[in-house]
C-alpha cells in the first residue's frame, strides 16, 4: 500500500480537458502531475496576419468561460499599440462588463463545479435533487444577473459581440438599464446569501505560503488596470512583465507552465486579488467578508471558494455603481488611425491575470501576438499543493485521496481550455 | 364634408396627446441612422429636419431644411404593427385550447404616404376581404385612426406615381396633412377625423394654401426617381416564366428576403409550433415568412423552388401579376423600400423592364 | 359544408377531435376514424389541418365517404415528424383539426358521364371519397375505371376494399405496381400504362387524377392525347400548406392559392402552369 | 416514458457551446428533468458510460485520439447532434486547414517535438453520420432549448437556414449595410443568434454559417462596391467558419 498512482485521466468540472497523477513511492508523493489534454488550437499562429480589430472576436473563442478577459486584455494591448486612451463611460462600461462576466463565472465555479466537492456530491444536478434545490436556485439566479449584464452590453453571454478596439460597437443610453438595475438590487440580496452559504461549508485546515500576484490600482479593486504587485514585493509596470515572467516547458508534465524569473511558483486569482486590494472592497463585500471570517490575508486556498463569493458580491456593487454614475458618451468608440506599435496588458479574468502582447504592422495587422492565461501561471502552484495537501491523507481509501485532490485543483477554477493555444498534446494513457 | 383647414405644428402636437388618450401613436423616429415607426409621445419625437438619400442598396439620412414630414419611406412599414412579425394564434395546456384573445391594440398612424394607405388596403383585401379573416388583424384595422401625409418630396426609389397610389393619398385616412410653408394642410377623410380635427386650433386654408399644397404635391411627383410601365404587365411576367433575364437577376439575388421583409403589402407567414421544456404548455404562432427561402417552398422531400431564379421569378411574378388573380390589386404600391434595402440594390422596376424587353 | 365567410372565430385555431379507430393499412400508413365536435360533414376532396400540439400541423385529405356525416376518416403516410407523431396516436387519443378546407372534386358534374379515377401510392386515399360517392350513386354514371399504381405489391392501399370494388361487376379496376417479385401476376409498369386498355369513351368521360405531379402529368397527357377535354380532367395539387385557408401564401401555384382555389383543379387551368420548372 | 439519455462530449473548443447549456439558468433544472444527464464531465464527475439516446457534441476533431473517439461514441449513440461551429464546419482551428502545421507549431511552442496534431481540424460530419446540427459560435441558448424542447416531444427543432437578415427584419434592426455601408455577412449567414451584429451597430461576422443556398459571390461583389479590399473579403469569410466549404471557397477567389 505504500507505492501508488492516484490519478483522474478525465477531470470533471473543470473547463476543458484535463487530468492529473499522483504518484507515491514509500509512502512519500515523489510526483504531482496537473496534465492538460486539450488539443493545441494555435491561436498566436492564427492572430498573425489578421486585423487588430479582430482580435477582441477571435481571442474571445481561446475560452467561452471568459471570453470578456480576452476581449478587455486584447483591447487595451491594442490599444496601447495604437496609442489611444479609453477612459470616462466606455472606461466604465468595459468594467461593467467584466463585473458580469465575473459574477457569471464565480458563480458557475462557485456554486456548480466547486460547492459539491464541499457537499460531498457528483455534481449541481445531483446536489439539486438531493435537499439543495433552493441553494442551486439560488446560484442559477444569481448567476442569470451576471450573463444579464454581459448580454446587456455585450449582446450575448457567450463571445460578446459588442466589444471593439476603442471601446463599443454601440453604447446603451441611461433608460436602458432600469429592468437591468432592479435585476441586481434583487441579485445583491442572493449574493449576501451566498457568501453565508458558502462560508457554511468545512475547509479542510491547510495553508500554504504562496507568492500571490495580482493588478493593482490606487482607486480600484483590481479588474481592468494596473500595475503588476505581489505579496512579497513585486511592483512593476505590466510592460516590464516579460522581465519578470517566464513559461517553461518542464520535462514531467506536459504543459507550458509559468513561473516567477528565479524559478519559483506564484498564485494569481481571486485570492491574490483579494489579500492584495482587500481595502478597495465595496462596504458590503468587506462587511460580508468579516461576518463569516474570512481573514483578510487568507492563505487557505479551499476558502477561495468564499472569496469568489466575496468578488462576486463586490461586482454586483460595482455594477450598481457604475450604473447609477453612468452618462452616455458622445460617442462609442475613440476613432484613430492604424500604425505601427507593440502593446501590452493585462487584465484580471476571473481565474487571475490574463495577459497579452502584440505588434503590429502599419496597417494595423498583427505581426505578433503573445497570450499568457491565468490557468499555465497557476499550474506549478496546483503541483505543489498535492504534493503538501495529501500527504497526510495518504492512508485513507484511495477515493477520498483522489477527491481531496481533485478538490484542491478545482480551488483553482482551472480553465484549461485557455491554456490550450500553448500546451502540447501528449496523452499518457499508459 | 369639412373643408381643408390649416393648422400649425402646435395644434398637430396637440392631435398627438388627444389621440394618445386611447390610442398607441405610431409615428416616425429617427434610430440607428434612418426614420422607423415607433411609438411617439409628441411632435418633438419627430424627424424633423432630417432627409434620406436612397438609391439601389442605399439610404442615408442628412439634415437639410425643417420640415417634419421631408423625409420619405424607410425601413418599416406600419405592417409591423398591424400584421406583427409574430403572432400567438391559441395556446393549449391542461386538455383545452384557448385562442388567442383577440388583438385590443388601438393605434393611430401618424405620417402614412400614399403608396402605404395603399399597401394597408391591400393587406386588408388579403386578410379581411377572402372566405377567412385573420381577426387580429381585422381587430387592430378596425380600431385604426389614420393621419396620412401626402409627400411633397420623392426619393429616387419611389415611383408611387406609376403605381397611382401617391404621392397624394388616396381615400382611406382620417386625416390628410399636406406640409406647407407656415404649417400644415389638413383634410378630413372621416367623421373621426373630422371631428379629431375640430377639436384643435385651425384657420381654414385660403387659395393660396390649397395652391402650395397642390404644388408640393405636383414637385414630388417630378421628383419620382423611378418608373414602372404596369400595361399590360401581368400577362407579360406570367407569359415568360423562361425570360433570360430571371437567370441574370440571380446570379446578383442574395435571396436574403430583405425585399420581402421590408415590403409593406407582402404578408406570408409560416407557422411555429412553441413549447416549453418547464410546464405543458404549448402554442403556436405565426412568424413572417418569405418565398425567398427554401423552406417557404418545402414539400416532402425537397423545395418546389429550389433555385435562385424561380424565387425571385415566383415574388416578382406575384407582386406585379398574380396578385391581381387573386386580390383584384396590384401587390407592389411602388414605395420602393425593395430597391433601397436590398443589400445589392436589385431593382423591381428594372427587372419588370428587362422582362418587358425595354433597357436592363 | 361549413364555410365560415361569416365565422367569427379564428379560422387558425382547431378543436380537439378524438380517435375512435385506429388501423393499420401498410406499414407506415394508418387510417384514423375520429369525431371532431361541430363537424357538419365535407365534400370529396377536401382536406383537414391535422394536428399534434406541440409537434405540429399537415394538410390531410379525408379519406372516407362524405356520406358519412359524423366519422372523419384519415388516412396518413409517416414520412416526417407530423406525420409520424400523428400515426403513432392511439383509439381514445385527440388531435387538433381544423376544416374542412379546400375545393372538392366535382363528382355531380360527371353525372351521366364516363369516371376514371386514377391514382398513384397514398393518391388513393383522397380519391377514395370519389368511389365512395359513384358506389352509392352508381345509376347516375356510366363506366367507372379505377386505375391504380403503388410501387410494390406490399404498398397496394385499402386492398381489401379494392377486392370488395372490384366483385362488384359494374366498377373496373386495374392495378399495376412499379417493381414486383416473380411471384406478382399483375400488372407491372407506371400508371399510364393501364390507360390503353381502359373502356371509355372520351367525348364523355370525366378523370379524377391524384398522386405524385409526375404522375399526374403524365396520366392527364395520355387521357388528352386519348381525346378527354382539358375541362374534364382533374387533378389534386399538393404544396406546403401553413393555414389551408389562403393566409400564409406558401400554397401558390401562379395565380392560385392551392388550399382554397384547390386543391382540386382542372388540367386546363394546370396544364400550362405544371409545364414550368419550379413554379 | 424512460427519460432520454443524454452524453455531452468535447472535443477541440472552447467550451463555449457546452457552456450554453449551463447557461440556460431558468430552464436547466427543467432540462435535467426532461432528459437524463448521463455524461457531462464539465457539469459532473458522474460518468455514465454506455449508450446514449442524444449525444451531444462540441469541437472539432484536430488529434488523432479525437479521431477514434468520435467513432466510439457513434457507436454508442442513437442520436449524434453536433453543437455549434467547431463540431458543424471545424470551427476557428479550421484556420490551420492548408496552412503549414509545422509552422504554427513553431510560432507557438518553445519544444515542438511533443506536439501531436492533425494537420486539419474538420468537422464531425467528415467522420461520422450527424443527425443534427446546431449552428452558432456559439450556439444560441433559443436554439438549445428549443432543440431539446422539440426532441423531448419528437419535432423537428424551428432552426430556420435561412439568412441572417430575416431575423434582423423581424427584429426591427436597420440594415447597416443599407445605411452605412457597413459590411455585413448576414445575407449568406443561416439565422439563429437573432441578428445580434446589426441590432449593436455593426455587421455579421458570420458565426453560424452558410445559410441554405447562400450567394456568396454576390455579397463579396457587394462589399467591393463598399470599398472592401480582396484581403478583408477574405477575412470576413475565414473566421469562425472558415471551413464550411461556401465560406472557403469564397475566401480562397479573395487570396
Ligand atoms: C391538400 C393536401 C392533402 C394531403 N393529403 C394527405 C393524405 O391524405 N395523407 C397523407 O399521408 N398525406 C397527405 N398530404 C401530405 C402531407 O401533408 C405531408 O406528408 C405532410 O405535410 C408531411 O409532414 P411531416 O411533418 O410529417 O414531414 P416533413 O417532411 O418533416 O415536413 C415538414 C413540413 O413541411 C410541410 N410539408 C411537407 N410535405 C408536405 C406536403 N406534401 N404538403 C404540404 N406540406 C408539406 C409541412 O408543413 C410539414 O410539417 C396532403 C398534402 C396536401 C397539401
Ligand atoms: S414590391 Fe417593393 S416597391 Fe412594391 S410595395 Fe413592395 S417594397 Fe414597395
Ligand atoms: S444588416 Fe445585415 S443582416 Fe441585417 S438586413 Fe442588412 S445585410 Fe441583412
Ligand atoms: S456575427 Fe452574425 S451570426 Fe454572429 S452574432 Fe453577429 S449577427 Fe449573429
Amino acid at each position: 500500500m505504500n507505492d501508488k498512482v492516484i490519478k483522474v485521466d478525465m477531470l470533471a468540472r473543470v473547463e476543458g480537458e484535463g487530468a492529473f497523477k499522483v504518484v507515491v513511492r514509500d509512502g512519500e508523493i515523489v510526483g504531482t502531475e496537473f496534465r492538460i489534454f486539450e488539443p493545441p488550437r494555435f491561436f498566436e499562429a492564427f492572430l498573425q496576419g489578421r486585423d487588430h480589430m479582430e482580435a477582441p472576436d477571435i481571442t474571445a473563442r481561446i475560452c467561452g468561460i471568459c471570453p470578456v478577459a480576452y476581449q478587455m486584455s486584447s483591447v487595451h494591448a491594442m490599444e496601447m499599440a495604437l496609442g489611444i486612451t479609453v477612459d470616462g463611460p466606455l472606461r466604465d462600461l468595459r468594467r461593467l462588463l467584466y463585473c458580469g462576466e465575473w459574477i457569471e463565472s464565480h458563480i458557475l465555479h462557485a456554486a456548480m463545479l466547486h460547492a459539491p466537492d464541499f457537499l460531498g456530491y457528483a455534481g449541481a444536478i445531483e446536489m439539486a435533487n438531493d435537499g439543495h434545490g433552493d441553494a442551486v436556485k439560488l446560484a442559477l439566479e444569481y448567476k442569470k444577473a451576471g450573463n444579464a449584464i454581459v448580454t446587456f452590453v455585450g449582446g450575448r453571454e457567450i463571445h460578446p459581440i459588442n466589444v471593439r478596439v476603442g471601446g463599443f460597437y454601440k453604447v446603451p443610453r441611461k433608460t436602458d438599464f432600469a429592468p437591468l438595475r432592479e435585476q441586481l438590487l434583487k441579485a445583491r440580496d442572493l449574493a449576501e446569501k451566498f457568501v453565508d452559504w458558502t462560508a457554511s461549508f468545512t475547509f479542510p485546515d491547510k495553508e500554504r505560503d504562496y507568492t500571490m500576484v495580482s493588478l493593482s490600482h490606487p482607486d480600484e479593486y483590481p479588474m481592468n488596470e494596473g500595475r503588476v504587485v505581489s505579496s512579497k514585493g513585486l511592483d512593476i509596470d505590466v510592460t516590464d512583465w516579460p522581465a519578470h515572467f517566464r513559461e517553461e516547458h518542464v520535462a514531467h508534465s506536459n504543459a507550458l507552465q509559468g513561473f516567477m524569473v528565479d524559478g519559483s511558483s506564484y498564485l494569481c486569482g481571486p485570492v491574490p486579488r483579494f489579500n492584495n486590494a482587500y481595502d478597495l472592497l465595496s462596504d458590503r463585500a468587506k462587511a460580508a467578508a468579516e461576518r463569516v471570517g474570512l481573514p483578510r490575508d487568507n492563505r487557505n486556498p479551499y476558502r477561495s471558494i468564499t472569496v469568489r463569493a466575496i468578488e462576486g458580491l463586490y461586482a454586483v456593487d460595482e455594477a450598481l455603481r457604475i450604473i447609477d454614475a453612468y452618462e452616455e458618451p458622445d460617442a462609442p468608440f475613440v476613432a484613430y488611425e492604424p500604425r505601427a506599435g507593440v502593446g501590452m496588458a493585462a487584465t484580471e479574468a476571473p481565474r487571475g491575470l490574463l495577459f497579452h502582447r502584440y505588434e503590429l504592422n502599419d496597417d494595423g495587422s498583427i505581426k505578433t501576438a503573445l497570450i499568457v492565461p491565468p490557468t499555465s501561471q497557476n499550474q506549478p502552484s496546483i503541483e505543489e499543493d498535492l504534493q503538501s495537501f495529501i500527504g497526510d491523507i495518504l492512508d485513507q481509501p484511495d477515493e477520498d485521496i483522489l477527491l481531496l485532490c481533485e478538490q484542491t485543483i478545482r480551488n483553482y477554477d482551472p480553465c484549461i481550455s485557455c491554456a490550450t493555444h500553448f500546451l502540447e498534446l501528449d496523452i499518457d494513457r499508459g | 364634408m369639412t373643408l381643408p383647414v390649416v393648422i400649425d405644428i402646435k395644434a398637430l402636437d396637440q392631435l398627438v396627446q388627444t389621440l394618445a388618450k386611447d390610442r398607441q401613436v405610431m409615428g416616425p423616429v429617427r434610430r440607428d441612422g434612418a426614420v422607423v415607426y415607433e411609438e411617439i409621445q409628441g411632435v418633438d419625437d419627430l424627424p424633423r429636419g432630417w432627409i434620406d438619400e436612397q438609391e439601389g442598396g442605399h439610404y442615408r439620412l442628412k439634415r437639410e431644411g425643417d420640415k417634419l414630414f421631408g423625409y420619405t419611406v424607410g425601413p418599416s412599414s406600419w405592417k409591423r404593427f398591424l400584421h406583427p412579425p409574430k403572432q400567438t394564434l391559441w395556446r393549449a395546456g391542461g386538455g383545452g385550447i384557448t385562442p388567442e384573445p383577440i388583438a385590443e391594440d388601438r393605434f393611430a398612424f401618424l405620417g402614412v404616404r400614399g403608396c402605404e394607405l395603399a399597401a394597408i388596403q391591400v393587406q386588408d383585401k388579403v386578410f379581411m376581404d377572402g372566405p377567412y379573416r385573420d381577426p387580429h388583424y381585422a381587430a387592430r384595422r378596425e380600431n385604426l385612426f389614420i393621419v396620412a401625409v401626402n409627400c411633397t418630396r420623392a426619393g429616387a426609389t419611389c415611383f408611387c406615381a406609376s403605381m397611382d397610389t401617391g404621392p397624394k393619398v388616396n381615400p382611406g385616412y382620417d386625416i390628410a396633412l399636406t406640409e406647407i410653408d407656415g404649417g400644415l394642410l389638413a383634410e378630413v377623410g372621416s367623421d373621426a377625423g373630422g371631428a379629431a380635427l375640430a377639436a384643435l386650433t385651425s384657420r381654414p386654408a385660403t387659395e393660396a394654401d390649397l395652391a402650395a399644397a397642390a404644388q408640393g404635391i405636383k414637385d414630388a411627383e417630378g421628383q419620382m426617381g423611378r418608373k414602372l410601365n404596369t400595361d399590360g404587365l401581368a400577362d407579360i411576367l406570367k407569359d415568360n416564366p423562361d425570360h433570360p433575364r430571371w437567370s441574370v437577376v440571380a446570379d446578383a439575388c442574395l435571396n436574403c428576403a430583405n425585399c420581402t421583409m421590408v415590403c409593406p403589402t407582402c404578408f406570408c407567414t409560416t407557422v411555429d409550433e412553441v413549447s416549453a421544456l418547464d410546464s405543458d404548455e404549448v402554442s403556436r404562432e405565426n412568424r413572417w415568412a418569405s418565398c425567398f427561402t427554401t423552406e417557404f417552398s418545402y414539400v416532402h422531400g425537397g423545395a418546389v423552388r429550389p433555385g435562385a431564379k424561380a424565387r425571385y421569378r415566383q415574388w416578382m411574378t406575384h407582386k406585379l401579376g398574380t396578385w391581381w388573380d387573386q386580390f383584384d390589386s396590384s401587390g407592389c404600391t411602388g414605395c420602393g423600400r425593395c430597391i433601397t434595402w436590398c443589400p445589392v440594390g436589385i431593382d423591381i422596376t428594372e427587372e419588370a423592364a428587362a422582362i418587358r424587353g425595354e433597357g436592363g | 359544408m361549413a364555410h365560415p365567410a361569416d365565422m367569427k372565430t379564428d379560422p387558425m385555431v382547431p378543436v380537439l377531435a378524438q380517435i375512435t379507430r385506429k388501423h393499420m393499412e401498410i406499414p407506415g400508413v394508418v387510417t384514423f376514424e375520429v369525431e371532431a365536435p361541430g363537424w357538419t360533414g365535407f365534400g370529396p376532396g377536401q382536406f383537414n389541418m391535422l394536428s399534434l400540439f406541440g409537434v405540429g400541423e399537415i394538410a390531410i385529405s379525408i379519406s372516407g365517404s362524405c356520406h358519412d356525416t359524423d366519422r372523419i376518416v384519415h388516412t396518413i403516410r409517416d414520412v416526417g415528424a407530423v406525420s409520424h407523431a400523428l400515426t403513432m396516436l392511439e383509439e381514445g387519443d385527440t388531435m387538433g383539426l381544423r376544416g374542412p378546407f379546400g375545393a372538392p372534386w366535382p363528382v355531380a358534374g360527371a353525372k351521366g358521364r364516363d369516371v376514371i379515377v386514377a391514382a398513384g401510392g397514398l393518391g388513393l386515399a383522397p380519391v377514395r371519397p370519389i368511389l365512395y360517392h359513384l358506389l352509392a350513386n352508381r345509376g347516375d354514371y356510366g363506366k367507372v375505371t379505377l386505375l391504380y399504381g403503388a410501387r410494390r405489391p406490399e404498398e397496394i392501399l385499402f386492398e381489401q376494399e379494392l377486392g370488395q370494388w372490384r366483385s362488384q361487376l359494374d366498377l373496373d379496376i386495374e392495378v399495376t405496381v412499379d417493381h414486383a417479385a416473380p411471384d406478382w401476376h399483375g400488372h407491372v409498369g407506371v400508371v399510364t400504362t393501364l390507360f390503353p386498355s381502359a373502356d371509355f369513351d372520351p367525348d364523355n368521360t370525366t378523370a379524377f387524377l391524384c398522386g405524385p405531379e409526375i404522375m399526374m402529368r403524365f396520366a392527364a397527357n395520355a387521357l388528352t392525347d386519348a381525346g378527354v377535354g382539358t375541362r374534364d380532367i382533374f387533378l389534386s395539387m399538393e404544396r406546403n400548406m401553413q393555414c389551408g385557408i389562403g393566409l400564409c401564401g406558401h400554397c401558390q401555384l401562379g395565380p392560385h392559392f392551392v388550399c382554397k382555389d384547390g386543391p382540386v383543379f382542372d388540367w386546363a387551368t394546370m396544364r400550362p402552369l405544371m409545364s414550368v420548372k419550379e413554379l | 416514458m424512460a427519460k432520454p439519455r443524454l452524453g455531452v462530449f468535447k472535443f477541440s473548443s472552447c467550451d463555449g457551446c457546452q457552456l450554453s447549456l449551463l447557461d440556460c439558468e431558468d430552464e436547466l433544472l427543467a432540462v435535467a428533468g426532461a432528459i437524463d444527464i448521463a455524461y457531462f464531465p464539465e457539469a459532473t464527475r458522474s460518468d455514465d458510460v454506455g449508450h446514449y439516446d442524444i449525444a451531444f457534441i462540441e469541437g472539432s476533431v484536430t488529434t488523432p485520439h479525437e479521431a477514434e473517439m468520435i467513432q466510439d461514441i457513434r457507436a454508442r449513440s442513437t442520436a449524434l447532434i453536433t453543437l455549434g461551429a467547431c463540431a458543424t464546419s471545424g470551427g476557428i482551428q479550421a484556420l490551420k486547414n492548408g496552412a503549414d502545421t509545422a509552422a504554427f507549431i513553431d510560432a507557438v511552442y518553445a519544444h515542438p517535438e511533443y506536439i501531436d496534431t492533425l494537420d486539419t481540424a474538420t468537422p464531425i460530419s467528415d467522420h461520422v453520420t450527424v443527425d443534427f446540427e446546431l449552428r452558432g459560435c456559439p450556439i444560441s441558448k433559443r436554439d438549445l432549448i428549443e432543440l431539446v424542447a422539440a426532441t423531448v416531444v419528437g419535432r423537428t427543432p424551428q432552426t430556420p437556414s435561412h439568412a441572417a437578415c430575416i431575423e434582423c427584419k423581424l427584429a426591427g434592426h436597420v440594415c447597416v449595410m443599407v445605411s452605412q455601408g457597413t459590411p455585413c455577412l448576414g445575407p449568406v449567414t443561416h439565422a439563429g443568434c437573432g441578428a445580434l451584429c446589426p441590432g449593436y451597430a455593426r455587421g455579421c461576422y458570420g458565426c453560424f454559417g452558410p445559410k441554405e443556398t447562400p450567394n456568396t459571390a454576390a455579397l463579396a461583389a457587394q462589399l467591393a462596391n463598399h470599398g472592401a479590399d480582396n484581403r478583408q473579403i477574405a477575412r470576413l469569410f475565414s473566421t469562425f467558419n472558415t471551413n464550411a466549404p461556401e465560406f472557403r471557397k469564397e475566401a480562397e477567389k479573395h487570396e
